[in-house]
């Protein structure tokens, strides 16, 4: 059904967005603890930050990436000397413009979850014997699964459709930077591409309705009797 | 071999992939290609983008890099040139009065090069002030295209090469190549030491091989200057 | 008695201050005081989950706050079971799985066995359940359960038993009285319940908008607890020997010999009972032919009057004080007076349920 | 007393099934049962907030649902005021305007007034509170008041009082009382205190695994309630005088006097006395010079001797049935055997707390 | 500070983003319902339906968004005949090309939130006499309020940010449908456009900011001393 060619876009799109979404998933979550657990000032701001790559249009998005994660950028030479990350038009800089992107979608579902947490529950896990990290794992991390999963699904599905910040910040290298949404993009300016656009668009939208339909089979799961 | 990065205007994008195609089969250098617009490739390659050619839609995009000793000024040189033509899905007619009928589609011309081509043309015959309410300004081709096809809009000024990829369409109006300055496609190797695979590349593009290719596609040869 | 916990507190929820200090000892200690007297409060304070802004709690020797040296050890560290006044299930986990949680996740595993504790708090048939699914009382009895098998160095329980049924009731209470005597686990009880307190309380403290208005011994507080209906006394007597073809125990109360329908005690065991006032009956002269199995040589050594029908008589018997409800009209016809000496009747059937180990 | 509530419903939640009928009339209608027994979910179908399969409710001849006519009425056109077992105050409105949401958002303003509910409650000084800082007691008063000022045809009570003191609790079963007394409400009640029960409920539904076993007046189901030590019996009397002096009412029971520590009945009522097993002796000849003021004839007309110390009398007083409870220690030493004529001792000061109006 | 034009831009855009939101909302909130609410078949199904316009590219969602409701699209024509409402090349387009990027958001928080919902304090509300309606606003709606500001916000941010499907929906016509997003994109195509974006950028900002702050305002407001 689909060529090698777009066997590879797809691939790589899964690869992006996994990746984008673990590693932003974690932080995200520090994020939203702090949001939804500690007044302090300039918390509306904080949030306000954090929504920022919604507001401003992906293009900017991309250049403020471009110049700050780029070969010449300060955080693109800092990652690349300690950590021997390299971002530039590559697959990771794709998977940092989709977490960017997505982020804000992460965040907001699992602050409004933990802000609706009953605090008692966890009182009454400490005191039956289990220390701050063995309760979040064994009930917090349990009762905000349906948050949890409401961003991730929120935001995988943002980071497999981005594509404004992706281009402007890895530009549509194939094999390495052009994603399904950068393939459909280009297929579109061609004038014989409408068709192979189709079939990728069409598979965009299998991924996207396989991943929420796990996450509700997920979350039903996990909730078991709960009602 | 080594392989040769394209960056290019993504109206380019046929051109490219099939010049590529040819000149793999030739030398068996690989050639890969970004395609975005003009800008954003001329801001990737200010922060060191790994391209080896840069093929901008208008002057200015490669003037801003030349000025920025990002090119390797020798090599610049144009490799295709295009016409402006108004498309619609009636048949011929004078642009005045196609104009004036209704809406229709053109490049933003405070940033889109053909919308600038297009407002400069129309300036000269003294339809501007006009028909200038009726327009509508695109982002890209694609969409000012898809407005005739759908009819949302009546005409769109857009350039020959665009015709391709909207066969359905015809060709209502051509303007005469001095109604605005000459349409031109810049090519030029990127930073200082040049690769001998990219300027084979590019002399490819200019061989006679190479602009049939450019011809095929509704472009107009480097040579004739024409538009 | 020597103390095990030791609570000295000041502190604060939202407008409502909170200054208390008693010391209790390793059986059971009732928190008694009325709604909104800072119970529940006093009891978040101690297991961590409220912080007092100063003051010292210890178990025996285990500082469990002190705000002189900055210790304030957090609710995994006490070794504290609760049974909250709101259940506070798990949602997310089986009955099951919430009664083993300080097992799986609190690594606390010696202790009572799950089984014994399943099976006396009826909850064989739920293990496999939500807690959503639930009624209110089978609930608290996994609350319960949890709290128990979290091998707890002291027990909160925040009114554990109000939403059980008699019968229940009836079953867990003498666990607990077992639990307190075989492990000497201090457990401090918040009941509204005079019943449960007499039953099972050692020592008392009483909580008045948020202060401690009384604590000690039960014997010395009790007489000033609970409503009307439930006045009382609590004496201490010896076991002295046992019938056990009708199931009977007979005790020396200061000199005078004192049945109880009730049995298993060695010879020499210090029981605690708690006459209730009502159930005690005065006769001038000694009946014949009665039900009555005690009847007392008392001394009236107070009359107390007040508006109502009724007039509490203070009696001594062998130096201990027990208290008698009569209507005034009886006390009148009698011609009762203070200093008088009478007799005092005690049902044997009526004492049971007010026997206490001492 | 004509029948008010009438509800025969068959259903299930989750995999328990309930399958319940019986009538009510306009008193209180105690719902007895233990823990998981199905009081729950009775009145939530009687509330119309969980759907029965098949059967029939109605409030006199209103119909609150009928699975063969297909009525099944919305909660909020059934005017029923439910206190639920948990108090389920909404979080975002202050106590004030929780208690007075049935005024303005259900449109309900007839009825007791808010002042008066306030006070009885001891709510005043909580009015601005938001829900989350109440304490257990403050939080189950609240949603008392809350039901109570919407105005009900039906008031559904699910262990209301369970997590009150025994003063608070004094406090509002009178009031109660006089609800029932001077409006008619007709209240089914779940509760798990004898006391309670006695001292309210007119008649009396046992439930047990979702079934009615059974149902009827309170004189005639009570002695089957309860545990062991609340064992007792209700008896039906006249009041034929007052002694204002000493506040004693007297009564006939079937031919005999009897006298109670309570006033402010006029002659001719008819009231109902629970009378416990454990407060009653038994003496073979008439005693002299005791403050026992009931001493009744009667003849034993049934011996229950189980395998404890105790053993159950059952007394024949002019008609009516009381029961005594005995060690058999005593039974044997004094002889008793079925068909005798005994004397029956009742202190006057144990019965005050089994008045019922009947 | 800001120039004529540059006020036109921004009330439009804000014009655009409130309609959209506004409009948006209460649709959103019904399928949030239902989704929380309701078993059936189909349902993940529906789930996924909604996020798709975050999963594919925005400028696939744009032509689609033309071929449907465009003058001659089917319900582009439903829409004038029966309502006298056009989309195309209007603002009105512009905000339900914002309105459809920004659905995805709206729903998720909002479906969070209706799903933990104590659903027992509906029954008391009920028991005590208000009918379905009035429980709607007395109890569940303030209840729910978190989850619907967090999801107005993010939508309300994301209004804002719509470029992609804008642009090819409605295309970008200066006072009608160039929102701040087309305008700092148009201004970045050209090489000397950068201080005018960057201002039109900070607006955008600005705008966010007050936007995010004032929500957890209300929230916090709204939300009163529960804890
Ligand atoms: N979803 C469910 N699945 C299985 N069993 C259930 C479910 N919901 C309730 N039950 C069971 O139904 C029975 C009746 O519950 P209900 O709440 O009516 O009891 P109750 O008589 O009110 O008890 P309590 O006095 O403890 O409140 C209980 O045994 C309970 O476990
Ligand atoms: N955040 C708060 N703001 C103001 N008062 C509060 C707050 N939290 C608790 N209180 C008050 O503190 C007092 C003590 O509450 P606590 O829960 O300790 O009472 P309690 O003795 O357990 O009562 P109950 O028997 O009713 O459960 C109550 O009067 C309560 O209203
Ligand atoms: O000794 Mo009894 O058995 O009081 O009645
Ligand atoms: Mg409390
Ligand atoms: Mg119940």
């Amino acid at each position: 059904m689909l060529g090698e060619t777009e066997w590879a876009i797809v691939l790589l799109s899964l690869r992006v967005a996994l990746v984008a979404i673990l590693v932003a998933l974690p932080f995200a979550f520090i994020i939203a603890w702090i949001l939804a657990r500690f007044s302090f000032w300039g918390k509306s701001l904080l949030q306000a930050l954090i929504t920022m790559p919604l507001v401003i249009p992906p293009v900017v998005t991309g250049y403020l990436l471009l110049v700050w994660f780029g070969a010449r950028g300060t955080l693109g030479g800092f990652f690349n000397d300690v950590f021997g990350l390299t971002f530039s038009f590559r697959w990771t800089g794709a998977a940092l413009a989709a977490g960017v992107m997505a982020f804000p979608l992460l965040v907001r579902p699992m602050r409004l979850s933990i802000e609706s947490l009953d605090r008692g529950l966890e009182e009454a896990a400490r005191s039956l014997g289990a220390g701050r990290i063995v309760v979040f794992f064994t009930v917090t991390l349990p009762l905000l699964l349906p948050g949890i999963l409401a961003g991730a699904v929120l935001g995988f599905a943002k980071a497999l459709g981005e594509f404004g910040a992706t281009i402007t910040f890895v530009s549509n290298i194939p094999g390495e930077t052009q994603t399904l949404s950068l393939a459909i993009y280009s297929l579109l300016q061609s004038p014989a591409g409408d068709a192979a656009a189709l079939r990728l668009i069409l598979v965009s939208v299998v991924i996207s309705i396989v991943a929420v339909v796990a996450s509700e089979w997920l979350q039903r799961r996990l909730s078991g009797g709960r009602t | 071999a080594e392989k040769v990065t394209v960056f290019a205007a993504a109206s380019m994008k046929e051109v490219i992939e099939q010049a590529a195609a040819k000149f793999e089969a030739k030398t068996g250098t690989k050639v890969t290609s970004s395609f975005a617009a003009s800008s954003v490739l001329a801001k990737q390659i200010e922060q060191g983008a790994p391209a080896n050619i840069f093929i901008s839609a208008d002057l200015d995009w490669m003037d801003y890099l030349e000025q920025r000793n990002l090119i390797d000024k020798p090599s610049r040189k144009i490799v295709a040139g295009n016409a402006l033509v108004i498309l619609t899905k009636k048949d011929k007619g004078d642009a005045a009065a196609i104009l004036k009928a209704g809406r229709f589609a053109m490049g933003d011309p405070s940033n889109v090069p053909a919308g600038k081509y297009g407002k400069s043309a129309l300036e000269t015959l003294k339809i501007w002030d006009e028909v200038s309410k009726n327009a509508v300004f695109t982002e890209n081709v694609r969409a000012a295209l898809e407005f005739v096809s759908r009819g949302e809009a009546n005409a769109a000024i857009v350039y020959a090469s665009d015709h391709t990829a909207a066969p359905d369409l015809v060709e209502a109006y051509r303007f005469a190549g001095s109604t605005h300055k000459p349409i031109l496609y810049p090519a030029a190797l990127v930073g200082k030491e040049a690769s001998a695979e990219g300027k084979a590349f590019l002399d490819f593009l200019a061989s006679d091989e190479g602009q049939e290719i450019i011809k095929s596609k509704g472009f107009v040869g480097a040579s004739d200057k024409a538009g | 008695m020597s103390d095990t916990l030791f609570v000295s507190v000041e502190g604060q929820v939202g407008s409502f201050p909170i200054a208390a200090a008693f010391t209790a000892g390793s059986g059971v200690t009732a928190l008694f005081g009325e709604s909104g007297a800072g119970k529940t409060t006093l009891l978040k304070m101690i297991a961590g989950v409220t912080r007092p802004v100063k003051g010292r709690i210890a178990i025996r020797d285990h500082v469990l706050f002190d705000s002189t040296n900055g210790i304030y050890l957090p609710p995994e560290q006490r070794r504290i079971g609760y049974v909250f006044q709101d259940a506070r299930l798990f949602p997310h986990l089986s009955v099951k799985n919430n009664l083993t949680y300080a097992r799986w996740a609190g690594r606390r595993s010696a202790g009572l066995s799950y089984d014994r504790v399943v099976a006396l708090l009826g909850l064989g048939h739920l293990q496999q359940r939500a807690p959503a699914t639930l009624s209110g009382g089978e609930r608290q009895r996994v609350a319960i359960g949890r709290a128990l098998l979290s091998n707890p160095a002291l027990l909160l329980m925040d009114e554990p038993l109000s939403s059980l049924d008699h019968s229940r009731r009836q079953e867990i209470l003498p666990f607990l009285e077992t639990l307190r005597d075989e492990t000497k686990l201090p457990i401090l009880y918040v009941s509204h319940e005079v019943d449960e307190v007499a039953r099972l309380a050692d020592e008392i403290v009483l909580l008045q908008a948020g202060q401690v208005t009384a604590s000690g011994p039960a014997e010395t507080i009790f007489s000033r607890l609970g409503s009307h209906d439930d006045a009382g006394a609590l004496v201490t007597g010896v076991v002295t020997a046992s019938d056990d073809a009708f199931g009977l125990t007979s005790l020396d109360i200061g000199g005078q010999p004192f049945q109880i329908a009730k049995l298993g005690f060695a010879a020499g065991t210090k029981l605690r009972l708690r006459i209730r006032a009502r159930d005690v009956s005065i006769a001038r002269t000694l009946p014949d032919a009665i039900s009555v199995r005690n009847i007392l040589p008392a001394r009236i050594t107070g009359i107390e009057t007040n508006d109502g029908p009724d007039c509490d008589l203070s009696l001594d018997i062998g130096g201990q004080t027990i208290v008698a409800r009569l209507t005034r009209k009886s006390a009148s016809e009698l011609a009762l007076k203070q200093g008088e000496n009478v007799f005092a009747l005690v049902k044997a059937a009526s004492v049971d349920r007010g026997v206490m180990r001492g």
